[in-house]
Parts: C-alpha cells; structure tokens; sequence
C-alpha cells in the first residue's frame, strides 16, 4: 500500500486530496455522504473580518463544462467563525484551513491574527485572488507588489502554516507566485477562478448579478494544470492544486505537473463523495505503478 | 441526504412538454421519511451540455410501491434528457433536499394554489394533509385544459378549482382571479408556480391577512448548501434556498417590499 | 429583413460572421460543404515570412468542452501564398484575410509589405498572441510596448485594413487593446488560444510534443465573452470577437457584449457548416426581436 | 465530401469490445463513390465529454443494401457510445475522407496485414481487388481467435492466415512471425493495425523488396485538411494524415529511419 502523507509547510496530510474554499461549505454539509476523516484537508469558505452578505440573486450560470458564480465571500464574519463554527469543526478528523479574504490588508492581517490563536487552526489559505468583491480581492493577487506586501504583513502576524492562494487571471503567474514564496508564504494553492461571462440573449442581461463572475469546473483544467507545471519551476515551496479536478486522473494529473496536494472543488456539487473516490483512485494507481509514496511523483512527469 | 442510483419503473407523457416519471431504488434499499416541498437533484445522463445537477420537486411518495413520483417539464437540454429515459433506465439523484412545506397543526380551510409544473409539490402536500385529517382544497392554473396536470391524482384529495388562460377548463385567467378566493376565506394557502404567480398569490394572501408558503425554484448549483448561490433575499438577509427553502412562508421574504 | 452589414475599419462586411485563422484552411477545405460567399470573411491559416514545419506530432488533445493545439503556424511562407494561394482564393465572395505571424518586428512587416500589394486582400490580422512558437509570437502580445512597437511599424507598411489579434493571456487586455488602438490598429480580434497543457496518465508523458498549447472551443468562452466586454468599454475601434462560438446564440453574446462581427474557430471541425447556420441565426433573432441592423445591437447588453 | 445523418440499421456485437454497425443515409440520398481506406467522421451522441468527432475506417460498403459499415472497438467514452447505439438511431457523418489504397494495376500476389480492429479496411480493399479480379490474401492477427473479427466476410474474398498471441487460432505469435511470409514472395503488402505492428510489417516489406501501404490513425480533430493537427512526418516533410493519408507508401514514411 502506498504512502498517501505529504507535506505542506508545517502540516501532515494523511493524504493530497483537499477540498476547496467555497465549494465544502464547513464541512458539516457533507457529513451525510462521507467521512470527512477520510480527507487530507478541507478548506472552509472565504472568512473576512466583518460579516458579509456577498452580491444579489442570480449568482450561478451554467457554462460548458462549468460555471460561473459571483458569491461574493457572504459569510458571517471572523469572529462569528471564531465563536460559532471553530467548535464545531475543530474535531473533524482531517485539517480545516480558512480561507481568509479581505478589501485592505488591514483586514487581512486582523483576520489572520484572530485565527492564529485556534489551537487546532493550523493553517490559513489567504485568498488574495476573489474575483467577486469590488474591492480588494483578485487585485492584490494580479500584482506582484501588493501580493508579497499582504503576504509579508499576514507572515508576521500568522506563525503557523501559511498558504497562499494565487489568481490565474495574470499574464505570468510565476512572477507572482515566487514574490509570495520571498515574502514568506510556506505553498502557494492555484488556481482560483477565471474571471468569465455570460449573457442571456432572449432578456439581453447578463447572467449574473455582477456582470462578471469566477470560471470554475473542467473546462479551466488545462489552463490551471500548465501554471502548477509553470509554477512548480519557479518555486521551492510546495504547491496545491486545483482548477477542473473531477476524478483520480485529473488529481495524478496535477501531481504530475508538480503539486503536492490538491483540492478538488465544484466537482463537489456534482458528486459529493468525489473526493474520497479521488482517495481511493491515488492509492490504487500508485499500486498499480509500484509507487512507493506520492510524494515521489510529485513533478515527475515523463518527458517525450 | 443521499446520494443514490434509482431505476426508472415508468415514464408517462403527459402533454407535449411533462413527464410523470416514477423511480425505486436501484438496491431496492428502504426510502428515507421524505416530506412535502422536498426535492431532488437528478445527474442528468447523455448529455453533452449540462454539467450541473438539476432539481426536482418530490411529486409524490408512493410507499407501497416503493417509487419517488418526479414530474418533469422540458424546458432545456437537461430536462430534456431527464423525460427521454426510459423504464429500466438508472437516474443517480441525491435527496431528499431542502426544508418542507408547515403541516397545519388546527383544523381550518385550506387553498393549495398551483401553476403549471408548480403544482408537482402541492400533490405531495394534498396527500400528506389529507392523511392527517385535512382537508385540502385545490386551485390548479395552466395556460389550457391540457396544461392541467395529474387531475386524477388530485381528484381523491380534495375539492379542485381550475383557471385556463383560454377558459378550456374552469374559469378563464389567471388562479388570482378565480371567484373562490372572494367567495371563501381560507384560513391557509400553499402555492408552488411561476414567480409572477406567486408574487400575485402572496399579494392577495396579505391583503387578506392569510397566511402563505411559496415553494421557490431558485438556481441551484449544489442542491444541499454548499455553494451559496441560490440565495433568496429575506428579512433576515441572505439564505440559501435550497436549505432553508424551496419553501418560504411569504413574511419572510421581500417580494413585496 | 434585418440588414447585417457591419463595418470593420475600411471593410464592409456582408454579415458579421467570419472563421478564425487556423480553423478555416484557406477556405478551399470548406468548399464542399458551403457556398463561402454566406460568410462575411474568412480569417486563413497564419502565414510567416518564412516557411514553417510547425510542432511534431502530437500537436492535439481533446479537453472538456475544448481542445489543445499545438500546431505552430506550419505554412509554406508568405511567398507561397502569394504565389500560389492567392491566386486560387483571390475570388471567392467573401473578405479572405490573412493571419500575419512572426518572431520578429521585421518579419511581421516584410510579410505585411507582401501582402499589402495584393489587389483583394482589403485586410491583414496581425496576429501577437500564438501560443504555440518558441520566439515572438504570444510574446509580443503580453506586453503592451511590443505589442504597440509591432502594430506601428506595420501600420506604416500596409495600408488597408490593420486588425490586431489579442492574446487572452494577460492580467488587463484592456491595456493592450487601448495601446494597439494608439498604435494604429483599425480593429482588434479577441480571443487566440489560452496558454494549456494536458498529461496523459498511464505513460505520464504530456500529450502535445511541446508540452504545453493553446486551448479552444467552448470551454474558454465565458472568459473570451468577458475579455470582449471589457475591451468594448476601453476602445472606440470596432472589435472582433471570438472564442468557443458554436450557434447563434454564442454569436449574439458576443455581439451584445461589444463585438462588431465574430469568428468561429474550433466548431468549425465538429459542424463545417456552423459558420452558415450562425448568419441565419443571427439574421432570424434580429427580425424576430425587430431590430433593423445588427449594428444596433453592438454592445447593447442591457443592464440589471 | 459530405455532412449527413445515418439511420443505423444493424449493430451486432462481434465480441466483448468490437461493434459492427451498419448505416444508411437517413433519407436515402444516393451514396458518392467510396474506396477502400477512407474513412467517416462520426458526431458522437449523447456524450457529456466527447468534444471532437471520432474516425472509423470505412469497413465495407454494401451497394445493394444501400449500406455502409463501420467495425467499432470500444476503447474509450467515444466509442462506447457509437457502439451502444441501436437500430433506428441516428448518428451524423462527414465522408468520404483522406486518400484510398492504391489498387495494383498487375496482377501478382497481394497479402492484406490487419491487426485487431485494423482489419476494418482490409475488407473493403480486400472486395475491391476481388472485383477487379486480384486475388488477394489475407494475414489477420489478434491476441486470440476471439479477436479475429468477420471471419465469414474474408472467406469468399481470398485466402486466409492468422495468427493469435496465445494460439487459439492459426500460428502462435504476431503477424510478422507467420511462417508464409518466409514461403511465398508477394509483389506488395498492404497493412493496417496497431503502430508497432505496421513498423514491423513495413520492416519485414523494406528488408524484402516489397511494396507496402500502411493506414495510419493518427489522431484528427478536423478530419479534412483543416486544423493540420493529424501530421504525419513524412520525407517530403509533415503531411496532414486525413488528407494526404491515412494510407501512406511506407516508402514516404520515416518510421524506419
Ligand atoms: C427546488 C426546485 C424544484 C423544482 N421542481 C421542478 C419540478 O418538479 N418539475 C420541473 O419540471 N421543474 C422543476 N424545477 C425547475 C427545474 O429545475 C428547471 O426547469 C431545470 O433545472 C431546467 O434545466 P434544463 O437543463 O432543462 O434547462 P436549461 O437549459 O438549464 O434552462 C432552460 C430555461 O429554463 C430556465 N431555468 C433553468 N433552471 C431554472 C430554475 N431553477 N428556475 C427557473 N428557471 C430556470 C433557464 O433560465 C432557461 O431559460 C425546480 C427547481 C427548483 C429549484
Ligand atoms: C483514419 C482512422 C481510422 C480509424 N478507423 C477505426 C475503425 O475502423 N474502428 C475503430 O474502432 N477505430 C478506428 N480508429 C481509431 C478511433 O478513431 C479511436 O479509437 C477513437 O477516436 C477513440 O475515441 P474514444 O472516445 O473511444 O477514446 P478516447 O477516450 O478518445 O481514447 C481512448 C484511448 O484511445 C487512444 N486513442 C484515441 N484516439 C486514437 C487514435 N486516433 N489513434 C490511436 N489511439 C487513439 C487514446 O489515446 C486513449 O488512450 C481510426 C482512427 C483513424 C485516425
Ligand atoms: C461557488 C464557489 C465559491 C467559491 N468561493 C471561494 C472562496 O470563498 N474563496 C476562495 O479562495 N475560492 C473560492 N472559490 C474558488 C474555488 O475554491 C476554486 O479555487 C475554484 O473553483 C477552482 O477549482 P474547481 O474548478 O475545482 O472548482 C469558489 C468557487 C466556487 C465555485
Ligand atoms: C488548430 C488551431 C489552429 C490555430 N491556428 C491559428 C493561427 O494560425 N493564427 C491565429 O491567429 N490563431 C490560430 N488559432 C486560434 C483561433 O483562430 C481562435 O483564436 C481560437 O481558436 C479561439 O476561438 P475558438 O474557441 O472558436 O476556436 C488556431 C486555433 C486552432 C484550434
Ligand atoms: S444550491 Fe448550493 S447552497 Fe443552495
Ligand atoms: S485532422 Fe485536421 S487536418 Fe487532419
């Protein structure tokens, strides 16, 4: 049988496959189809440090092989987490991470010092890369000044495990991704979600509330895997990756290009139980390729 | 909530665009308690098209059967698929989902008030009241006689009122407008139908001081809470409607603000 | 009857729908299945000054919803064309447009100058933004001082109709669409491919020679739809709009977003004639929503 | 070439993943002139993640009944979705494509290779030749007489050769071990099947001094001289497979290179 554990910055993983903010809720939705035990990790909703309503109905359309939404990180705020969902979720058997957002980096280092102090929050994803707030958001995530400056402000306040998450809507994603890494990051997690459209041609409005939204689901797939591939040479620390992951290909698909771990996201809302599958797919195809740990395929892939 | 494979034991056509489709677990395994207002998300098979789920109200429980009843409007592609499957064919859905429509817990009159598919809830409903003791009334709207669904399953429950926009069937218009309303005071109304519909239901209900539950059909990726984008706007601000609706007593929500 | 006719700097378009460069041949591959005079252009396979070979094989990947290529402007050069294409397509019914491509500033011109002398070819698209070549091409389409060094001095060669074709690979294209417009272009094509890759599991190997492609098809056009819509708001020259365009409806959001006419790409290979079916789509929404031109519909989304 | 749709007239499953399907144009429109090595373009149906059309060699064409047939392997969603279709289905195709075996213009000896499903346009050729009054032979390989496919339509075509990896029908071993390709001199050899086979088969054809064609699958995503993503690296440099292919002189070739 072979080694699932990986390592990202302080954290053990009992294995890679994660799931991803916004898309696992707090875990609690998904008790009824599986044992959250069973997961490396799970990244809970975009947290701010005040509560937030997110953007107006309608906020989902339907794309090929996607969809867009413009939530717009509605959540009850960090200390309504700190109170309310920590307890709850503190003793799931897997790492719960917060995804922590924000519209200044004030906000953000408040929220991240507010968490630090949870014993059993190990880690943070910083998601300086939303599409669908007004302000912040994805626009610190698309220059590499403002991406280090947040990085380097959360470092000093957040001595546990430090992952951030990158925006792939950049012409060259590496630049950001090492400014993170110098900035003090221990992984960065890519990708977030494209910023897309749609239009209703009979009504001529546009499908979403906002006008524009974030691209999820297979059809960013290869466009995700080639920035972990682009990433994972420009880095040293490891990487979590994600954008389109459905099945157990797709995940050895991006360990391949180089992540060390990886979330699976709107595919839960497809299949709930994806991502144990995903588990269980890891392990019988390292078998099967006599693979001692997954660690060792992390990068490895084939040149022609 | 589960997630499960279910073999469809019948498709009938009703009219040119419904389906009355029931399904029984594939392993044949025991049904959970299943409640009026549930509904269902159905993984759409053979379709090159739709990637998300799509919900469907729980028509009806047929437990002596052992079938989910699922009454299917063709609009797109992915009803479109759903309503072409065959007996014998498998359907993975995950249910029951979202909360139910309120049991009356006194006895009084009550108005269940459907449009077009939006009745699929309200014979689920129709059965479970009258099982308690109630005794339901129905007020069911359509664009003609042919829009009418499943009258025959409706007849057993409870006294029926049609509207037809062409007036093929009961009174000509719209369900507003049908003369019971005025004529008798409900103490309740329950109604599942096209938004303006209900908008129109709801107005009347608070003008005249009758309490009312909608059963809403926002857009759903999820189905069970975990994405946030079925919001419906409330008094106590955003929620998700696949959680704490499809049903929604007409207080809370802002329709008519 | 609606009038189609749209204007794209000194074009008249008999209708807004053209096929991409790269997706069209030279038209002559299409013969059978339509009568080309329906269209209202037709953008031909990129052409360099100097032959090409193009990518080994594989050069192809079939993605959710999309496709990878990897093709990598294989053409016999501009001289052949002039010499032997030009001739055989100099007379089709509709605008043939050639898709300009280089390594280099001077090659882009050398190849320009050529074809401005050509009696029928009213329009070039100069094309900044090809994934798939080692030098120049996507290249000079993230910056926007390349891409404007480029658009100027071919503005000063050739001149008939310029339009510049974008690459979605960048943080803002509004920025490069503006400076292109600065530099002369009479319009700008959006979208080329997206920068992608694909790993084939089980031998572990990519599965395009050159490891990383372009992605196209369906999946892309919520991006490419947004990319248009932002553009339309930053330009005054007319746009083109393109990316995963299938049906009329695809047509119509791209034209509500702010596209002046389209192009089909990759659908061209599922349905040969989905480039005829979209002119009478088009032409049946507008008289069936009573709209006298399409050019009345340009960018008219409404809002929320 | 043309687009069209096909009623599917016949689908008989040959063994656990090959698939004979025959088709004729829904509305009976007079079929063009075919040739053995061309191949269809098929829209798969019902497909959540099939994006391109698939190739198949056109497998036999049948005048008479107005038929063409296709031999579909199973080996991935595509595929399997062709070949789940039944009788009265409908499936559309762009054809004829790509370039055509060279018929000889001599008489002589001719020995038809085909591995697996690669046999599919040996049939076709194999008819062609027999009409035109060649005699030809056939050499079919597979992993065990079970995946020897149509055996009953070779026979009257000419004689017939096989080899199985484990025995079960002919000589033991692949195709190139076959003892009559030591005992009898052909004038030229055509072949189709997997790669490594056909890079054996040409090797064995260069070292004698026979002619040989070879039909590639390389993968398409046009099919007709559109997309240039079927190239094949040839001595006159890369050449579209759909085109200039799929059958190629081994000759052009740099396989063996
Ligand atoms: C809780 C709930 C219960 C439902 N119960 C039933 C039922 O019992 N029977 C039934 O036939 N339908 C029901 N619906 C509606 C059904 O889910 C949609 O008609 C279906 O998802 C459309 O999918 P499609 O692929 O066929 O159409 P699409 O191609 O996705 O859409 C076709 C058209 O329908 C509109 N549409 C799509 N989804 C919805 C929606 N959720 N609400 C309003 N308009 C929509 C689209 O905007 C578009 O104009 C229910 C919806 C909800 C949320
Ligand atoms: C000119 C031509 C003629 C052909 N004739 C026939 C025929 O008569 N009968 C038949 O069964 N098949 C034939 N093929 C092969 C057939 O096109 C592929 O098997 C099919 O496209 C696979 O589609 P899929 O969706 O089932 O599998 P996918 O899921 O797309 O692929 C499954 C596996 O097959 C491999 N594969 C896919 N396409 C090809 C290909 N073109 N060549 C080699 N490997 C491939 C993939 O790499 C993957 O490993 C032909 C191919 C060509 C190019
Ligand atoms: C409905 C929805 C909500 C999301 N909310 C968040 C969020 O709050 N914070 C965040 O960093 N990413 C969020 N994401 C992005 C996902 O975490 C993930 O990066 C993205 O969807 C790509 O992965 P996928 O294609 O597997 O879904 C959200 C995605 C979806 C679909
Ligand atoms: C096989 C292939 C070859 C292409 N070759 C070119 C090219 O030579 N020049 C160019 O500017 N774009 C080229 N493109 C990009 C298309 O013109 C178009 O910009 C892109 O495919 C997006 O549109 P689509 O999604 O409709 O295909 C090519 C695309 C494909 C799929
Ligand atoms: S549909 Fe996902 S939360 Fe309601
Ligand atoms: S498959 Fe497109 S050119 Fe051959």
């Amino acid at each position: 049988m072979a080694e699932l554990n990986v390592q990202i910055g302080d954290l053990r993983l009992k294995n890679p496959v994660m799931t991803a903010s916004g898309t696992f809720g707090y875990g609690t939705e998904y008790t009824d189809f599986m044992d959250l035990g069973r997961l490396g990790g799970i990244f809970v909703k975009g947290t701010t440090l005040e509560p937030r309503q997110g953007n107006d109905y309608p906020r989902m359309a339907e794309t090929p092989s996607g969809m867009l939404n413009s939530v717009g990180l509605q959540n009850k705020g960090v200390d309504y987490f700190v109170e309310h969902l920590y307890p709850k979720i503190k003793d799931y058997d897997t790492h719960m991470i917060v995804n922590v957002s924000g519209s200044s980096v004030e906000d953000y280092v408040a929220c991240a010092e507010k968490l630090a102090d949870l014993e059993k929050m190990l880690a943070i994803e910083l998601n300086i890369s939303c599409p669908n707030v007004k302000e912040g958001g994805m626009a610190f995530g698309t220059s590499c000044q403002s991406a280090a400056e947040v990085t380097r402000r959360v470092r000093k306040v957040f001595p546990k495990t430090l992952i951030v998450k990158l925006s792939p809507n950049v012409t060259d994603i590496t630049e950001i991704a090492s400014a993170v890494e110098d900035a003090g990051a221990d992984s960065v997690s890519l990708v977030n979600t494209f910023l897309g459209m749609a239009i209703d041609v009979e009504s001529r409005k546009p499908k979403l509330s906002t006008i524009t939204g974030g691209l999820s689901g297979p059809c960013i797939k290869p466009i995700a895997l080639r920035m972990v591939w682009q990433v994972y040479h420009a880095v040293k620390i490891p990487i979590i990756g994600m954008g389109g992951i459905c099945n157990w290909q797709d995940a050895i698909e991006f360990i391949l290009a180089g992540a060390t771990a990886i979330q699976v996201g709107t595919y839960n809302f497809i299949d709930p139980m994806a991502s144990v599958k995903i588990v269980e797919g890891v392990e019988a195809y390292l078998d099967r390729h006599h693979i001692a740990s997954v660690e060792d395929l992390v990068g490895k892939m084939n040149y022609l | 909530m589960k997630v499960r494979d279910f073999t469809i034991c019948s498709n009938t056509r009703l009219n040119d665009r419904n389906h009355l489709i029931k399904v029984t677990p594939v392993d044949n395994s025991p049904l959970p308690e299943m409640f009026p207002g549930q509904f269902v998300q159905i993984l759409v098979p053979n379709s090159p098209h739709v990637f998300l789920r799509r919900p469907i109200s729980i028509n009806f429980v047929d437990e002596k059967q052992h079938e989910i009843w699922l009454l299917v409007q063709r609009v797109g592609e992915g009803t479109d698929k759903i309503a072409t499957l065959s007996a014998g064919d498998t359907l993975n859905m995950i249910f029951p989902l979202g909360n139910s429509f309120t049991l009356p817990t006194t006895k009084g009159s009550f108005l269940l008030i459907g449009g077009g598919v939006g009745t699929a809830p309200l014979l689920f409903l129709g059965k479970r009241m009258r099982e308690k003791g109630f005794e339901p009334e129905f007020l069911l709207g359509g664009r003609s006689e042919k829009d009418i669904l499943q009258r025959d399953d409706f007849e057993p429950l409870g006294t029926l009122y049609y509207t037809t926009e062409d007036g093929s069937l009961g009174e000509k218009g719209f369900v507003t407008q049908h003369p019971i309303l005025q004529q008798k005071k409900y103490d309740f109304i329950y109604t599942c139908g096209p938004k303006p519909m209900m908008v129109a239901v709801a107005r009347l209900a608070q003008e005249c001081g009758i309490g009312c539950e909608a059963s809403l059909e926002n857009l759903m990726a999820c189905g069970f809470g975990a994405c946030l984008c079925c919001i419906e706007k409330t008094v106590k601000g955003n929620v998700c409607a696949c959680t704490e609706g499809p049903v929604f007593n007409i207080k809370e929500l802002t329709w008519l603000n």
